[in-house]
């Protein structure tokens, strides 16, 4: 009935941000793209706790239902604040790329080959 | 000293606001009381220097604060719902005269203008773009500017609202 | 030629994550024992009411521990990149 | 008592996918700005009538750190904007 | 002797140390360069020995479980759950340990070599706070029992390496180094993820002994093993995949090429773990394992011959790394395609899995020596380029003989202890597969060849005039080089003992599959 | 930016920082926790940053401050799990949860609004990670900003 | 029934705003559409049940992501390739 | 398990005291090589300095042999291979991600379609 | 009963006011005569919706006398408020970085602030 659209989406998310990646060729692009790629991931994981009907696992006054799994809410907690920490590094390099070679263009990234 | 006097006691307000219906005496629990004090002066003692920093302690008489509900309820809300009536009409229709106008307000204090700056913002087809840091003239876009304002260099705050007298309510509250 | 395999790998890479909204069933979870046992449990255990705390701070502690490091890591690393360097450090050469 | 609010979410979530366009045509930067920003400020609305909807109580902090965060957002944009950044 | 609290909690106290190390040294840093050396090198030589203590425990009690968060540190499985394990576990088995054994031995020598090797640089209290990150972090992959724990120590690896690569930022190009690794490590990561999460769905598991119980090896089972598989290679170096690794290693500081090394054992570890332990007999050992053994063969052969040409002494050794990788690939490898044969795996799998983990130790001690020598050659020098070096083997004499062993040792020439294992290789991987066992023989000899380029080019010809004021290494340095040089030459003169002792119950521990699950679900 | 935004910040701060401060302290009753509240802290510095000018900022806040409150967050983090070690448990045991001291009361089982005064260690853990992600994303903050400026001039 | 199309209709304002991060050019409308993305997943996590989660991606996604991003652009170029 | 244990591969042998021996064998040929040497040289005079056949000492940069000089025969002979090998290294990120894609496509093929 | 109607007047009206906020959003020429319809018509907008939640809150607290439920009215409270501030200084500061990026109200009668130009 729903046909598994939040996974769904997931796939699309994932095949649109790596086409972000490999395609662009700004480096913020490609950093917006692993952003967008680790958000995808979060919902996957956040998506295969969930249970129809289910309430968030937290005990209040509401009523009693059954609720979702709270495992993956843990993963992905500890998965976002790894994102942050990595998009905060990667632009870290990027600004001091800048400096150093005057372009963030990825086709003139490349002083270090062979 | 009083500036963290100030800061604790309007955190701990906040506080006790988030938690309200925690418990049955009073609605605060005892435990909720005590971590919200803790809490409080922890925020206070970061945040001293950022909430009087003019140090100007207008606004610890507690008749201002007993104020701003009654502004904000009262005058305010009648200039709001004018506004979007107005703004809605204007939405449907189409009809606009857009332009920046320059408005002389005679308010001193930091708090004032910016009372005074919001309140334009959210009131009458208008919405403040500059201020001039000395002199506190503010430069106010119009959705609509009324026929002769365009030729005019400053126009006085109270002409902006069409009912109440806003800028009298903010000198009564800042200032 | 490149652009036509960009297109084959994409593609290819497409068709095995769609294996996972084939296989799986949002909203119904294949198997919950672990996750069982932290809503039966993490109540009277860690005696906090958000379950999800109690995973992330109790039982998947050390996990939580790790995530604050990775902050703490990004930080230093950030703090490498934008240090203030006194004179000429050395360079390397090509 | 429960269908009004999803009723109403429905209509703001239709709403946040309009501004959604003026995200995507918005001739400058500023107006891409506006579109984020009214989307905050519908965001805020849809939690909130999410969170009655849901009777989970709780859920409307989530409503007050999103309309606090999202206004420093506007104002990184902002300044960058003014060139003052 | 040993205090029984410090056995009984080493696995957490092992994590613990570095990390309260790496908090407080910002600050500590700030008192006094020599407060600052005593105090990482005081982490770091504490943290080896409850490492080697450990280490030695796992050799003479077997797998250790430490329970983070139980009532009893050897709780595994709570009594009420009905047999699942919910937290998160340590487990240490034999394989562990060898790795445990690497990285205590090379992050002491090498933190006694960088205390004076990156003397002259700024920023020197970050440089350190990551070292100890990282070694936690390597430390933490090698160790943890649960899938999910080890993502997180691979994400405090990756960025503490990322942040070390860069640390020479003046000149942009290691920045450049940095972001290229950094970019694809978080991309590999995230596929781990990706299949973490795939597990998790099946099985509602994420400890590494419950997912083996369950594994089925169904559609779902072979993406996620795909998806781990190639994000570790890549992680590792394997050669399609190995670009980052020659820029990474040649702008890094010397001593962090050396951890870098290191680091990558740790990954090609988790590759190790992931086919035999998670997955073990249930996947196609046939097709996974000449997968693997591909890609050893591809490192070996692509790996040397760029090494060949190259000009830069630190990117030469950096393909070597890359070909020796393939070494413990192809050994592994062939392991793991006659996994399902016992008679098979008798006769020569076991043999040919030895020889691969043994070359991860050997191959983790040679190329830090290796690479520790090169900084100190360019630490007199000022250049990594080999055609402006020569005759310096006037100047740094035991410079010198380090490097000596160490390129004898890589290329296999037998009183050292690269030709044990490669040794090993070569006669089990010949009986495998002849054409294989040929090609590694080559590759050898390629090695050879290209290190006496290198040993010609640095050390041998009159004394060159611009290099007259060079003097030899200071002490430290030589005091950390010395450390590795004799770990190769013991290892290389005595195999027979650490082969026994160490490399066969840590092979053994690898495929045997039920002892690792039933070390936590208790039976099996 | 202009005198309005920076009123607003200077307003806006105790109030942020104090609502920052109840989502660390209830992390175990409501959703929230040490990372979404120091993240919530963290964002009132933000504010502060982008309301004045990097001249003012650097006087007002301290960049040594900020790793002072991530290192000490980090330590008050392990240190509740070492304290775990001294009494003789495993590393990170909730030795305090039902234990009747400090954040020890018992739960009852099943739904309630919940009490304050629970969770063992938990509270004092989500304290320890919201002063550490509080001062981690402060200073990453400003160390970016301080590339700008040197790039500039 | 209802929900149900809430939730199609943030599923397909996240796929949108995503292509809209491959198809703009101004790096500063990219870093805007990639805020959207985030107060959208945000919402989506609100929806599965997640308000942990949620309040974690809108104080970072939202907030200071955004705002790195934006010093990041400063301290860099604002458009993709030549100015256009 | 004593020191003197012999590491059996099947058909290799290697036991450290045969190896310890032939090491103390190589050093005392060494050592009389370098005692049946030249008695009368002494360093410092007129002996020492190069002598070839009158022509002026080349200086001592010159005599070296570069690294770059070396196995240019062999890099010669396999120039097809390193034409192909190394303009993959491009230093391009694009490249580095699409091969690590493009490999865990084809292990997907590989593993998924032959289990 | 009397809640229900007040609540779902508040609702609708606020649901209004959004809809004709993001029509002008869509509709009007240039960024600040836009920013008058967001700013001022999606703000009151939402208000009122919280208003809505506010009183269904209050009536709730009435009739069951559940504590919980002022926490739901003080909380949203809250929010508005946090709102209503929060959206004034945002979109003068937008406005502001919208001038001085050098983007001119495009149908403009007038313009002091070009002419005073700081």
């Amino acid at each position: 009935m729903f046909w598994n659209l939040p996974l769904v989406a997931v796939v699309a998310l994932v095949i649109i941000a790596l086409a972000i990646i490999v395609f662009k060729k700004n480096l913020i692009k490609v950093f917006l793209g692993i952003v967008i790629l680790e958000s995808a991931v979060n919902l996957f994981l956040i998506t295969l706790g969930y249970r129809e009907g289910g309430i968030a696992p937290i005990y209040t006054n509401a009523p009693p239902a059954s609720m979702v799994l709270p495992t993956p809410q843990a993963l992905t907690l500890t998965s976002i604040v790894i994102g942050v920490a990595t998009s905060a590094l990667l632009l870290s390099f990027a600004i001091i790329i800048w400096k150093k070679y005057g372009s963030i263009d990825i086709d003139r990234i490349r002083r270090l080959k062979e | 000293m009083i500036p963290f006097l100030l800061t604790f006691l309007l955190a701990l307000l906040l506080y006790l606001l988030l938690t309200a219906g925690s418990g049955n005496l009073l609605l605060w629990s005892p435990q909720e009381l005590v971590a919200g004090v803790v809490l409080s002066l922890l925020a206070a003692a970061v945040a001293k220097n950022f909430l009087c920093r003019s140090h100007n302690f207008r606004m610890a008489n507690p008749l201002r604060l007993i104020l701003i509900p009654l502004y904000l309820l009262g005058p305010f809300l009648l200039e709001v719902t004018l506004a979007n009536l107005d703004v809605a009409y204007r939405v449907i229709t189409g009809k606009i005269r857009p332009g920046i106008i320059r408005v002389q307000s005679g308010l001193k204090t930091d708090l004032g203008i910016f009372m005074l700056a919001n309140s334009i913002t959210l009131t009458p087809g208008t919405i403040t773009v500059d201020i001039d840091e000395e002199s506190h003239d503010l430069y106010v876009h119009n959705i609509n500017v009324p026929a002769g304002w365009e030729a005019e260099t400053g126009v006085i705050d109270r002409e902006l609202f069409s009912l109440a007298d806003i800028p009298a309510w903010i000198r009564r509250i800042a200032e | 030629m490149r652009r036509g395999l960009v297109i084959v790998i994409f593609v290819v890479l497409a068709a095995g994550l769609s294996t996972i909204p084939a296989f799986f069933t949002f909203g119904e979870p294949a198997e919950s024992g672990m996750d069982r046992y932290f809503i039966e449990h993490g109540q009277a255990q860690a005696a906090a009411n958000n379950i999800v705390t109690s995973v992330v701070f109790d039982y998947r502690g050390f996990d939580t521990l790790g995530e604050s490091v990775i902050l703490f890591t990004a930080v230093i690393g950030v703090g490498l990149m934008f240090r203030s360097m006194r004179g000429g450090e050395e360079h390397e050469d090509e | 008592m429960i269908e009004p609010w999803y009723a109403a979410v429905f209509v703001l979530v239709i709403l946040v996918c309009l501004a959604l366009a003026r995200l995507f045509l918005g001739p400058t930067a500023a107006d891409r700005a506006v579109a984020v920003d009214t989307v905050n400020t519908l965001s805020v609305a849809v939690l909130i009538l999410l969170g009655v909807a849901y009777q989970q109580i709780i859920f409307i902090d989530v409503a007050i750190v999103y309309a606090v965060l999202s206004f420093v957002s506007t104002l990184y944009i902002a300044k960058y904007l003014g060139g003052e950044l | 002797m040993i205090p029984a609290f410090i056995v009984e909690n080493s696995p957490a106290l092992m994590v613990i140390v570095p990390l309260v190390a790496a908090f407080l040294s910002p600050f500590i840093g700030r008192i006094s360069s020599m407060v600052r050396s005593i105090w990482v090198g005081g982490a770091m030589a504490v943290t080896s020995t409850i490492a080697l203590i450990l280490a030695l425990d796992v050799y003479s009690a077997g797998t250790r479980l430490y329970v983070f968060g139980a009532s009893a540190a050897s709780a595994a499985v709570p009594p009420d759950s009905g047999g699942i394990p919910i937290r998160i576990i340590f487990e240490i088995d034999q394989m562990s340990a060898l790795m445990l054994v690497i990285t205590a031995i090379s992050g002491f020598a090498i933190i006694l070599y960088s205390l004076s090797s990156e003397r002259s640089h700024t920023g020197l209290e970050s440089f350190y706070t990551l070292y100890l990150l990282m070694i936690t972090g390597i430390l933490g992959m090698v160790s943890t029992g649960d899938i999910f724990n080890f993502f997180v120590f691979l994400e405090i690896l990756s960025l503490a390496s990322a942040g070390l690569i860069a640390y020479r930022v003046d000149g942009g190009v290691a920045v450049e180094a940095a972001l290229k690794y950094f970019v694809l490590s978080t991309i590999g990561a995230l596929a781990i993820l990706v299949a973490i999460g795939i597990y998790y769905g099946q099985y509602n598991a994420l400890n590494m002994a419950m997912i083996a119980a369950r594994m089925q090896f169904s559609v779902l089972d072979q993406v996620a093993l795909v998806l781990i598989i190639a994000a570790l290679a890549m992680k590792c170096g394997a050669v399609p995949m190995h670009f980052w690794t020659p820029d990474a290693y040649s702008m890094a500081p010397s001593s962090i090429t050396a951890l870098l090394v290191v680091a990558s054992q740790a990954s090609l570890y988790g590759l190790f773990r992931t086919v035999f332990t998670l997955y073990n007999v249930t996947l196609n050992a046939a097709t996974v394992g000449w997968l693997i053994i591909i890609l050893g063969v591809l490192s070996m052969v692509v790996g040397v011959t760029m090494a060949i040409p190259q000009k830069n002494v630190k990117r030469l050794m950096a393909y070597h790394a890359v070909s020796q990788t393939g070494y413990m690939l192809l050994g592994v490898g062939v392991g793991l395609a006659v996994l399902g044969n016992q008679s098979l795996l008798d006769a020569f799998g076991y043999m040919a899995m030895e020889g691969g983990i043994f070359h991860i130790i050997n191959h983790a001690m040679y190329k830090g020596l290796l690479f520790l020598t090169a900084g100190a050659i360019f630490l007199r020098v000022g250049t990594y380029n080999l055609n402006r070096m020569g005759g310096l083997g006037h100047s740094m004499k035991w410079t010198m003989v380090f490097f000596v062993i160490g390129a004898l040792a890589i290329a296999g020439i037998p009183p050292f202890n690269g030709f044990a294992s490669k040794l090993m290789i070569y006669e089990s991987v010949f009986v495998f597969n002849p054409l294989l066992a040929v090609i590694a023989m080559v590759v050898s000899i390629l090695t050879l060849a290209s290190f006496v380029k290198v040993f010609h080019s640095i050390f041998m010809g009159p004394a060159l005039p611009e290099y007259s004021g060079v003097r030899e290494a200071p002490m430290p340095m030589l005091v950390g080089m010395g450390i590795l040089a004799v770990v190769v030459i013991l290892f290389g003169l005595f195999p027979g003992i650490v082969v026994e002792s160490l490399i066969t119950p840590a092979a053994h521990a690898l495929v045997d599959q039920g002892a690792y699950i039933g070390a936590v679900l208790g039976g099996a | 930016m202009s005198k309005i935004v920076r009123t607003g910040a200077n307003l806006l701060y105790p109030f942020i920082l104090i609502f920052g401060l109840y989502v660390i302290m209830h992390g175990h009753l409501t959703p929230g926790g040490g990372f979404q509240g120091g993240a919530v802290v963290a964002t009132a510095v933000a504010l502060v940053i982008v309301a004045y000018s990097f001249e003012e900022v650097t006087a007002m806040i301290k960049k040594v401050g900020m790793k002072a409150r991530e290192s000490i967050g980090l330590l008050l983090f392990i240190g509740a799990g070492i304290a775990a070690l001294a009494i003789g448990a495993p590393f990170f045991s909730n030795f305090l949860a039902n234990s009747g001291l400090l954040f020890g009361q018992v739960v009852p089982s099943g739904p309630n609004p919940g009490d304050l005064n629970t969770a063992g260690v938990i509270p004092i853990m989500n304290l320890a990670v919201g002063i550490e992600v509080w001062g981690g994303l402060a200073v990453i903050l400003l160390y970016m900003l301080s590339g700008i400026t040197k790039e500039g001039s | 029934m209802m929900e149900m199309a809430i939730h199609s209709l943030v599923i397909a304002g996240l796929i949108a705003s995503a292509l809209m991060v491959f198809y703009f050019r101004d790096l500063l409308a990219a870093t805007l559409a990639a805020g959207f993305f985030s107060f959208l997943i945000s919402v989506e996590f609100y929806i599965l049940q997640a308000p942990d989660v949620a309040i974690s991606q809108a104080a970072i996604g939202a907030g200071l992501t955004t705002a790195i991003f934006i010093i990041a652009i400063r301290a860099t170029a604002r458009y993709e390739g030549e100015h256009p | 398990m004593d020191a003197t244990s012999t590491l059996l591969t099947g058909a290799g042998y290697w036991n450290p005291l045969a190896w310890l021996l032939g090491l103390l064998a190589a050093i005392i040929i060494a050592w009389l090589i370098y005692s049946m040497g030249e008695k009368g040289y002494k360093p410092g005079t007129a002996q020492a300095e190069p002598f070839i056949s009158g022509n002026k000492e080349p200086e001592k940069g010159m005599v070296h042999v570069r690294a770059g000089n070396l196995y240019w025969g062999y890099l010669e002979a396999l120039r097809g291979y390193y034409d192909r090998l190394v303009p993959l290294h491009s230093g391009n990120l694009h490249d580095y991600i699409l091969w690590y894609l493009g490999i865990t496509a084809l292990f997907l093929v590989l593993v998924v379609i032959i289990s | 009963m009397i809640a229900d109607i007040l609540v779902l007047a508040c609702l609708s009206i606020g649901i209004l006011f959004n809809t004709l906020g993001i029509v002008g959003l869509l509709r009007f020429p240039d960024v600040y005569t836009r920013m008058h319809a967001t700013t001022k018509m999606t703000t009151f907008g939402s208000m009122f919706t919280a208003l809505a939640v506010i009183i269904f809150g209050g009536a709730q607290f009435i009739s069951t006398g559940d504590s919980q439920y002022v926490t739901l009215s003080t909380h949203t409270i809250i929010a508005a408020l946090a709102l209503a501030f929060t959206n004034a200084v945002g979109s003068h500061a937008i406005a502001r970085g919208a001038h001085r990026s050098g983007l001119k109200p495009a149908p403009a009668v007038v313009d002091r602030l070009e002419e005073w130009a700081p």
